[in-house]
C-alpha cells in the first residue's frame, strides 16, 4: 500500500537573482523528490509580495496539503497566516526567515542575515584595516536592515569608515547607476560592499568604465556561480564572497520529505550560516549547473 | 437639367424610432436645393445618409442614375459628395491648415509640404472672406471661425455635390455674404448644392428649389419663385407664422439693476462700461471676434477679468459661475456642445445639473422631482424628443438649444445673459424663444441678448450696444435701431457700404 | 401624443438590460465555471469565501478609485498611501493598551491620515493644475519613502499580543456567517453607490468627468468636487488598511506595492471609463473579485509552470475583456 | 478693415514664444543649477555625460511612448518587453561567434521581436477595442513571465567574452567625444521628430489622439495608424535594448522593472498630454534626462537620508511641474 503525501511549497516569486535561485532550486528539488518517493506530490507556488503569499497559503491549505515548506517574505507579516495553516494539522517547515512564534515551525532551516552582514564587515575590517567603503543596500526590508546594521557593527572600532549608503534594490542596473554617482562624488573609495552578487556585477562595470584604481575590491554576497568562479580564479577585484545559498529551500524540502518517507521523524533547527568564501574554499560552493 | 443624385424612399430608424420615413429627393446639376424643416425634422439625418455618414434603414440612392450605396464618408467624398456638418467636426489640437488637409496631406519628397498647404489654406480662407491664421490650432478659434474652416475643408476636395448643414447659423452677415458668393459660384460651375438653413430669407435669396420636411416626412418640394418665407414657415410648422417677434414688452423701467464699469478681459475686451435696467432687454451686436462672449464670460467669473460690477448698488465680484448664479445671474454659452450640455449624459442629468440643490430631498437627489421638471421643460420649451432617455447629444441641434434654455431657467435668474439664443433654431421655435424672452422681461427679469442676427436685435431689444474690436462702438436706442446703423457701428466702414452689406443679406 | 411615445420607449428599455453594466458579472460567472473545471476544490464555500475576503482591500480601494477616475482623474499613490497609513496606524496602536478605545483611535488615525493624503493629492491636482498622473506618481514616491523612514528600512509590527487578539476578528471574524471584510466592503460599495448615484455630489463627479467646461459653466464647484474625489479615495484607503492590518499585523516598505495598478484594473474591468464620465461601483467590486479569482485559479491549477503564472494571468484578463466587449457588441 | 483687425491679433501670438514647449527645458536648467549648488562635482563633464548616457534607454523608449500617447493610447508593457527582448537577443548572441555578423543578427532579432510585441499590443487594442491600459497590463504580465521562464528564474548572460568586448563600445564607446548611447538617442529622437512632425502618418497620429471621429471621417486609416504607433513603440524598445545589453551583458527577471512608469513620466514632463493630441518629442527627451538628473542629484547630495530619497525625488518632480505650469500661465 502506497503512502501519498502532498507537500506545498510557498516561496517568493523570481523577482531578483537570489529569489530566482530559490525558485529554480525548489522546482529541481520537487522533480527530484517526486522521483525518489513515489506517492509524493510537491506543489510549488510563488508570490510577488507578503499579502499575496498569505493568499497563496490559504489556497494551498484549501488543497489539503500534508506539509508546508515556506520561505516567508517577512517574518512579522507571515507569522499569522502560517499559524492558520498549522492549525489544520499541517507539518510546517520554515526556511530562512524564522517566524515570530517559533512554536509554529516543526522544522526551521535557518539562514542568518545578521551573520551575513557581520561576516562581510569582519572581512572588510580585516583586509582593509583602514579605508573608506561604500554600501549598497537592497530593497527596504528587515533582511536588508539586519544585514546592514550588523555590517556596520562589525566595522566599529576598526579604521574602516562608511562613506555612503544607498538603496539599489538588489538590482544590477540600479547598482551601476549608484556606483557611477558614488564615483563622481567620492574621489577615493577603497572598497565596496555590494552586499549581493547581482549588485556587485553592476558595480564592477561602473568601476571598469571609470578606470578608477583606488577601489581595491568589491564584496558581494549570496554565492552566485559566476562570482564564485571569479573567486576561484583569483580575480583581484573579487577576492571573496559571502554565501547565502538559495539551495536552502531544497534542503528544507528534502528534510521535510524525509520526515514522511523515512522512519526517522525530523524536527528542530538546521542552521545554514553565512560563510566567507575565499579562494581556498570556493570549490565547495561552486555549482556550475545551478541557474544562480 | 440632369439629376445627379436621386434618393428614393429613404427611411432611417434609430432603434425602434423612425426619424426619416420614405423621403425622396431629386438633386439636379447646378441647382441650389434648400432643405428646411423644424428642429428634429430629420434634415441632418438626411444629409448624413446622402454623404455616407449613416446607412439608411431602407430606400435606395442613385448617383447619375446608377444605384449607389456609401459605406463611409470617405467613399462618398471619392464620388464628389461632401458635407459641411452642423456640428463642428475638426481635430481641436491640429492647426487650421493641418485640419483642412487631414487625410489628404500634400506631400513633397515623402514629407508633408506644410508651406504649400498653408498657402492653399490662406487662399481658400480668403475666398471665404476671412483671414484666419492657418497656423492657429482649432481649439483657439471661435465657433464661427471653426465653421469657416469646416466650409473651407469641404470646398478643398473635388466636389460635384456640396451639402451645407446650417452653415450660416454661427456666421455674421459679412461672412455669410462671402459664403453666398461661393454658393452661387459653385452652382454656376455645375455643382449641385444642398442647403439647410433656418433663416428663411436666406433660403429665398439663394435657393432654386426648396424641400420641406416635417416629422421625418416629405411635405413638399417647390420651386422658389412661388414660395415666400411666410409660406415656407407655414409648410414647416404646419400653422401660420406671420408674426415672428412678440410685442416689445413695455417693461424697461428707469431703475438700474446692474452697472458695469471698466470691464477688461485681457486680449479680448478693453475697458467696457454699460448699465442694465430692470425689465430691459439689452442687445449686444457686433462682428465675430468683437469680444462679446468674452466680455460676459469675464463678467460672470468664467474668465479672468478686471472691472467693477455694481449689482443693486452693491459692488460685487464673481469668482465663478456658481457665485454669479447665486446672485441671480446666469450665462448661456453660445457653445452648447462644448460648454452647455453633457452630450454623453441623458436629458434629466443635463436639465438639473446647474440647479441640483433644488432637486434634493435630504442629501439625496429626488429623481421624481427631476422627472417632473423634465416633463415640464419638455412641455414649456417644446423640446422634441421621441424618447426621454435619449442622450443630450442625440437631440437635434435646435432641441439642444431649448434644453439648455430650460436648464438655465431652472435657476430662476434675475439677469439672463443669452449668447446667440436662436442659433440653429427653427422659425417656430424661434418665435417661442422670443416670446419666452419677452415674458421674462415682463416678469421683471433683465435679459442681455448677444446676437449676430441683426433682425433679432431689432425685433427684440429695447436698446442695443454694438461692440467692435473689444470696445463698445456705440449705443442704439430703440428708435434708432436699423440694420444699417448696427452694421455701421460694427464694422466702422462708412454708411453706403454698410447699407449694402445689410441689404445683401436679409 | 409625444408623452405616450416617451413612456412606452422607457418601458421597453427596461426589458433591454444594459449589457455594458452586466458584462463584468458574466465574465465573473465564466471564470467561476473555469475554476470549478480546473479544480473541484475551487467551489468549496471556504475557498470562495477566502477569495472574496481577500479581494476586500483592493475592492474598497477601487471603490474610491471609481470616484477619482469617473471624475476624470487618476490616483497612482494608493498603494504607497496604504503602506503609510498602515504604518502610522500600527504605531498608534502600539502606543495604547489592549482596549477597544485604542482600536477606535487607530481607526480614527487611519481614516484621518488617508483623508489627509487624499487632500494633498487633490489640492495639488486642482490648484497646481498638473496632470494627476504626475502628481500622484510624485506622492507615491513620497508616501513610500515616509514609510521606509518610519520603519527605518525594516518592519512596523503590532507589539501588543492582546490587542492583536482583540483586533483579529476584523479580518478573521464573521457576522451571520459572512466574513467581516466582505461585510465591510459591501457596506463601502453600497455607500459609494449611494453617493455616486443618488447625491448631487455624485452627479457633479460624473459631470466633471464628462466635460469639465460644461460643469464649470453650469456652476459646479469643480475644484471642490475634484478635491473631494481624492479625499474619498484617501478615506477608502484608510478603511482598507483597517481591514488589512489585523491580517498580517505589520506594515513593511513593500506593503501595498502595485495595489494602484490592481485597483485601476478592477475599475476598468468593471466598466468605468478611464477617460471619465462613467462610473460603475458594482462593476468595480466585481472587477476586484475577478482579479483575486484569477490569482486563486492560478494557485489551484497545477498545469502552469511557476514561471508562467503571470503570463496566464495576463492572458485571462485580456480574454475576459474580449468576452465582455463582444457581449456588448452583440446586443 | 476686419482683415487688419484679425491680422494684428494673429501677429501678437507669433511673438509670444510657446512657453508650453519651452518649459521642460527651463525646468532642466533650473535643476542643473540646483545640482551644481548642492555638489560641485555635479557639473563635471564625466558626471553629466554619465547621467545623460544613462537616460538613453528611457529616452529612446519614451520617444516611442510619445507616439502611442499622443495618438491617444498607452503602453504599460514596455519594461517587460525590454526584458524579454534583451533575453532573446542575448540568447541569439550566445548562439553565434565573436563576429560583427552575430551582432547584426542580434540587432535584427531585437528590433524584430520588439516590433512583433508592439504589433501584438496594437492588434489587441485596435481589433479587440479594449482599453489600452488593460491590454498592455496583460501583455506586461505575459512578457515578464516569458523572460522569467526563458531564464528559468535566473539570469541570461552573454557567455562569449570576446563578443562582449566587441559589443561593449555600443554602450561605453564614444563618437567624436559623445558617448554612443547619446548619439543613438539623439538620432532616434530626430527620426521620431521627423516622423511625427513632417509626415502624413505623424499628422494622423495627432489627429487620432485629438478626436478619433474626426480622423475617421477624414479618411485617416485609424486602425493602421494606431497599430503602427504600438509597433514604433516596440521598435524603440528594441533599439533601447541594443544599447542596454552591452552595459551589463545580461538580462534578469528584474530588467526593465518600472521602466513603463518612467517612460510615461518622461513623456508627460515633456509636455505631451496624456489624453492625446499633443506630442512633443524633444520635450520627452528632456523629460527623460530630468528624471535621471533628479536621481543623480539625490545620490550626490549629502543631506538626504537614504530612506527619504524617494520622497525628495517625488517632491522635486511635482515642484518642477508646478514651475513649468506657472511659466505657462504667466504668459
Ligand atoms: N443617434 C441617434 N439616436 C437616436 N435618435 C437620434 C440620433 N440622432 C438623431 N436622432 C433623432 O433624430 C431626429 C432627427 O434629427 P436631425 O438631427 O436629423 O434633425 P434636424 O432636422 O437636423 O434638426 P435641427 O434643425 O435641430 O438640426 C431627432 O428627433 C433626433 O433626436
Ligand atoms: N482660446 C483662445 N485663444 C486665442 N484666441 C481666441 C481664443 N478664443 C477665441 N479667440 C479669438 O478671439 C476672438 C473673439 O472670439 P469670439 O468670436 O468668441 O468673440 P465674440 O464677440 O463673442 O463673437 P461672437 O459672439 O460673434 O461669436 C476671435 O477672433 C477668436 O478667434
Ligand atoms: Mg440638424
Ligand atoms: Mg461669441
Amino acid at each position: 500500500q502506497q503512502k501519498t503525501v502532498t507537500i506545498g511549497v510557498s516561496i517568493p516569486a523570481a523577482t531578483h537573482g537570489w529569489t530566482g535561485g530559490v525558485v529554480y532550486h525548489a522546482q529541481e528539488a520537487a522533480k527530484q523528490l517526486e522521483k525518489t518517493y513515489p506517492g509524493l506530490k510537491v506543489v510549488v507556488k510563488t508570490s510577488p509580495d507578503g499579502a499575496a503569499q498569505a493568499n497563496a497559503l490559504e489556497d494551498l491549505s484549501a488543497q489539503k496539503i500534508d506539509a508546508l515548506v515556506v520561505l516567508p517574505f517577512n517574518s512579522d507579516e507571515l507569522t499569522n497566516p502560517v499559524r492558520e495553516v498549522k492549525k489544520g494539522g499541517t507539518f510546517v517547515t520554515v526556511v530562512d526567515r524564522g517566524l515570530k512564534d517559533t512554536s509554529i515551525q516543526d522544522i526551521y532551516v535557518a539562514g542568518n542575515n545578521p551573520e551575513f552582514g557581520r561576516v562581510a564587515g569582519k572581512y572588510m575590517a580585516d583586509t582593509l584595516k583602514t579605508g573608506n567603503v561604500v554600501i549598497f543596500r537592497g530593497i527596504p526590508t528587515v533582511i536588508d536592515e539586519e544585514r546592514v546594521t550588523n555590517f556596520e557593527k562589525a566595522l566599529e572600532g576598526s579604521g574602516v569608515k562608511v562613506l555612503d549608503k544607498q538603496y539599489a534594490n538588489w538590482n544590477r542596473d540600479d547598482a551601476f547607476r549608484v556606483m557611477q554617482d558614488y564615483l563622481s562624488k567620492h574621489p577615493k573609495i577603497d572598497a565596496v560592499w555590494a552586499s549581493d552578487d547581482d549588485m556587485a556585477l553592476g558595480v564592477l562595470e561602473a568601476v571598469r568604465q571609470a578606470k578608477r584604481d583606488d577601489i581595491k575590491f568589491v564584496l558581494g554576497g549570496a554565492g552566485m556561480k559566476e562570482m564564485i568562479k571569479r573567486v576561484m580564479d583569483g580575480d583581484k577585484m573579487i577576492p571573496a564572497d559571502v554565501s547565502y545559498p538559495p539551495a536552502m529551500i531544497a534542503t528544507a524540502m528534502t528534510v521535510t520529505a524525509a520526515h514522511f518517507f523515512t522512519n526517522a521523524p525530523m524536527r528542530g533547527t538546521y542552521v545554514l550560516n553565512a560563510q566567507l568564501i575565499t579562494k581556498g574554499n570556493a570549490k565547495d560552493h561552486y555549482f556550475p549547473d545551478s541557474s544562480f | 437639367m440632369a439629376s445627379v443624385l436621386r434618393a428614393d424612399n429613404l427611411s432611417k430608424s434609430f432603434g425602434p424610432i423612425e426619424v426619416l420615413s420614405g423621403v425622396s429627393l431629386d438633386l439636379k446639376t447646378g441647382e441650389v436645393h434648400a432643405v428646411i424643416g423644424e428642429n428634429g425634422a430629420g434634415k441632418s439625418t438626411l444629409m448624413r445618409i446622402l454623404s455616407g455618414h449613416l446607412q439608411p434603414t431602407s430606400g435606395v440612392m442613385h448617383l447619375n442614375d446608377k444605384p449607389t450605396a456609401f459605406a463611409s464618408p470617405v467613399e462618398a467624398e471619392r464620388e464628389g459628395i461632401v458635407l459641411v456638418h452642423q456640428e463642428i467636426l475638426l481635430a481641436p489640437d491640429l492647426t487650421v491648415a493641418q485640419n483642412l488637409f487631414l487625410g489628404r496631406e500634400l506631400r513633397r519628397f515623402g514629407f508633408v509640404d506644410d508651406e504649400a498647404m498653408r498657402e492653399r489654406t490662406r487662399t481658400v480662407l480668403a475666398e471665404l472672406g476671412t483671414a484666419i491664421d492657418p497656423d492657429v490650432e482649432i481649439r483657439h478659434l471661435s465657433i464661427a471661425d471653426r465653421q469657416l474652416v469646416q466650409i473651407a475643408r469641404a470646398l478643398l476636395v473635388p466636389h460635384k455635390i456640396v451639402a451645407f448643414d446650417e452653415p450660416t447659423a454661427v456666421l455674421t452677415p459679412v461672412e455669410a455674404e462671402s459664403l453666398f458668393d461661393i454658393v452661387r459660384r459653385l452652382s454656376q460651375q455645375g455643382v449641385a448644392v444642398l442647403y439647410i438653413s433656418h433663416r428663411l430669407n436666406e433660403v429665398k435669396a439663394i435657393a432654386d428649389r426648396v424641400t420641406v420636411l416635417r416629422d421625418g416626412r416629405l411635405v413638399a418640394t417647390r420651386e422658389i419663385e412661388s414660395l415666400e418665407p411666410i409660406e415656407m414657415a407655414r409648410l414647416m410648422v404646419g400653422r401660420d407664422m406671420s408674426k415672428l417677434y412678440p410685442e416689445k414688452p413695455d417693461t424697461a423701467s428707469a431703475d438700474t439693476i446692474m452697472t458695469v464699469r471698466h470691464m477688461t478681459v485681457p486680449d479680448y475686451v478693453d475697458n467696457v462700461s454699460f448699465t442694465l435696467r430692470r425689465g430691459e432687454i439689452l442687445g449686444f451686436g457686433g462682428l465675430i471676434g468683437a469680444g462679446r462672449t468674452e466680455l460676459f464670460e469675464g463678467l460672470v467669473g468664467l474668465r479672468r477679468a478686471k472691472g467693477t460690477i455694481t449689482l443693486d448698488d452693491r459692488d460685487v465680484y464673481f469668482r465663478d459661475a456658481r457665485h454669479a448664479m447665486a446672485s441671480g445671474i446666469v450665462y448661456l454659452s453660445e457653445d452648447r456642445k462644448g460648454k452647455g450640455l453633457l452630450l454623453q449624459q441623458d436629458l434629466r442629468t443635463n436639465l438639473t445639473l446647474a440647479t441640483l440643490e433644488r432637486f434634493t430631498r435630504g442629501p439625496f437627489i429626488n429623481v421624481a422631482a427631476e422627472d417632473a421638471a423634465l416633463d415640464a421643460a419638455i412641455g414649456d420649451f417644446d423640446i422634441r424628443t421621441r424618447r426621454r432617455d435619449l442622450l443630450a447629444g442625440q437631440l437635434s441641434g435646435g432641441n439642444q438649444q431649448k434644453l439648455l434654455l430650460a436648464k438655465m431657467m431652472l435657476a430662476k435668474p434675475r439677469i439672463v445673459i443669452i449668447d446667440e439664443p436662436t442659433r440653429g433654431v427653427d422659425i417656430g421655435t424661434k418665435e417661442q424663444i422670443y416670446r419666452f424672452i419677452a415674458s421674462l422681461a415682463e416678469q421683471g427679469c433683465s435679459v442681455i441678448v448677444i446676437s449676430s442676427e441683426m433682425q433679432e436685435l431689432i425685433g427684440l431689444c429695447h436698446r442695443v450696444l454694438v461692440m467692435r474690436n473689444g470696445r463698445i462702438a456705440g449705443e442704439l436706442a430703440q428708435a434708432d435701431l436699423s440694420e444699417d446703423a448696427i452694421v455701421f457701428l460694427a464694422t466702422g466702414v462708412h454708411e453706403e457700404r454698410a447699407a449694402e452689406i445689410a441689404a445683401g443679406h436679409a | 401624443m409625444t408623452d405616450t411615445l416617451l413612456r412606452t420607449a422607457a418601458a421597453k428599455r427596461m426589458f433591454n438590460p444594459d449589457m455594458r453594466a452586466l458584462s463584468p458579472f458574466i465574465a465573473l460567472i465564466v471564470l467561476a465555471i473555469l475554476g470549478a473545471v480546473i479544480n473541484p476544490d475551487f467551489l468549496t464555500a471556504s475557498n470562495i469565501l477566502n477569495v472574496v475576503t481577500r479581494s476586500a482591500f483592493i475592492a474598497i480601494i477601487a471603490v474610491g478609485a471609481t470616484f477619482v477616475i469617473s471624475g476624470g482623474g487618476l490616483d497612482l499613490s494608493v498603494g504607497s498611501m496604504a503602506a503609510l497609513v498602515a504604518g502610522f496606524t500600527i504605531l498608534t496602536l502600539n502606543n495604547g493598551g489592549a482596549e477597544i478605545s485604542t482600536l477606535m483611535l487607530g481607526a480614527l488615525v487611519a481614516i484621518g491620515l488617508g483623508a489627509a493624503c487624499g487632500l494633498a493629492n487633490g489640492v495639488i491636482v486642482t490648484f497646481g493644475r498638473i496632470e494627476p498622473f504626475i502628481v500622484t506618481l510624485g506622492t507615491m514616491g513620497i508616501f513610500r519613502s515616509l514609510i521606509i523612514w518610519l520603519a527605518a528600512g525594516g518592519t512596523i509590527t503590532m507589539r501588543n499580543a492582546d490587542l492583536r487578539e482583540l483586533y483579529r476578528p476584523v479580518y478573521f471574524g464573521s457576522i451571520a456567517g459572512i466574513p467581516v471584510p466582505i461585510v465591510v466592503f459591501l457596506a463601502v460599495a453600497a455607500i459609494g453607490a449611494v453617493i455616486l448615484y443618488k447625491t448631487a455630489f455624485g452627479r457633479h463627479v460624473i459631470a466633471l468627468g464628462s466635460n469639465e467646461d460644461v460643469a464649470r459653466y453650469s456652476g459646479v464647484p469643480i475644484w471642490r468636487v475634484r478635491t473631494l474625489t481624492y479625499i474619498i479615495q484617501g478615506i477608502c484607503v484608510g478603511i482598507a488598511v483597517l481591514v488589512y492590518v489585523p491580517r498580517l499585523g505589520s506594515a513593511t516598505p513593500t506593503t501595498g506595492l502595485l495595489w494602484e495598478l490592481q485597483a485601476i484594473t478592477a475599475v476598468v474591468i468593471g466598466g468605468t471609463a478611464l477617460r471619465g464620465g462613467i462610473g460603475r461601483i458594482w462593476g468595480t467590486v466585481v472587477g476586484a473579485i475577478i482579479l483575486e479569482l484569477v490569482a486563486n485559479i492560478m494557485v489551484l491549477s497545477n498545469f502552469v509552470s511557476e514561471f508562467l503564472v503571470g503570463a496566464v494571468q495576463g492572458a485571462i484578463i485580456i480574454i475576459a475583456m474580449l468576452v465582455q466587449r463582444s457581449l456588448q457588441r452583440g446586443r
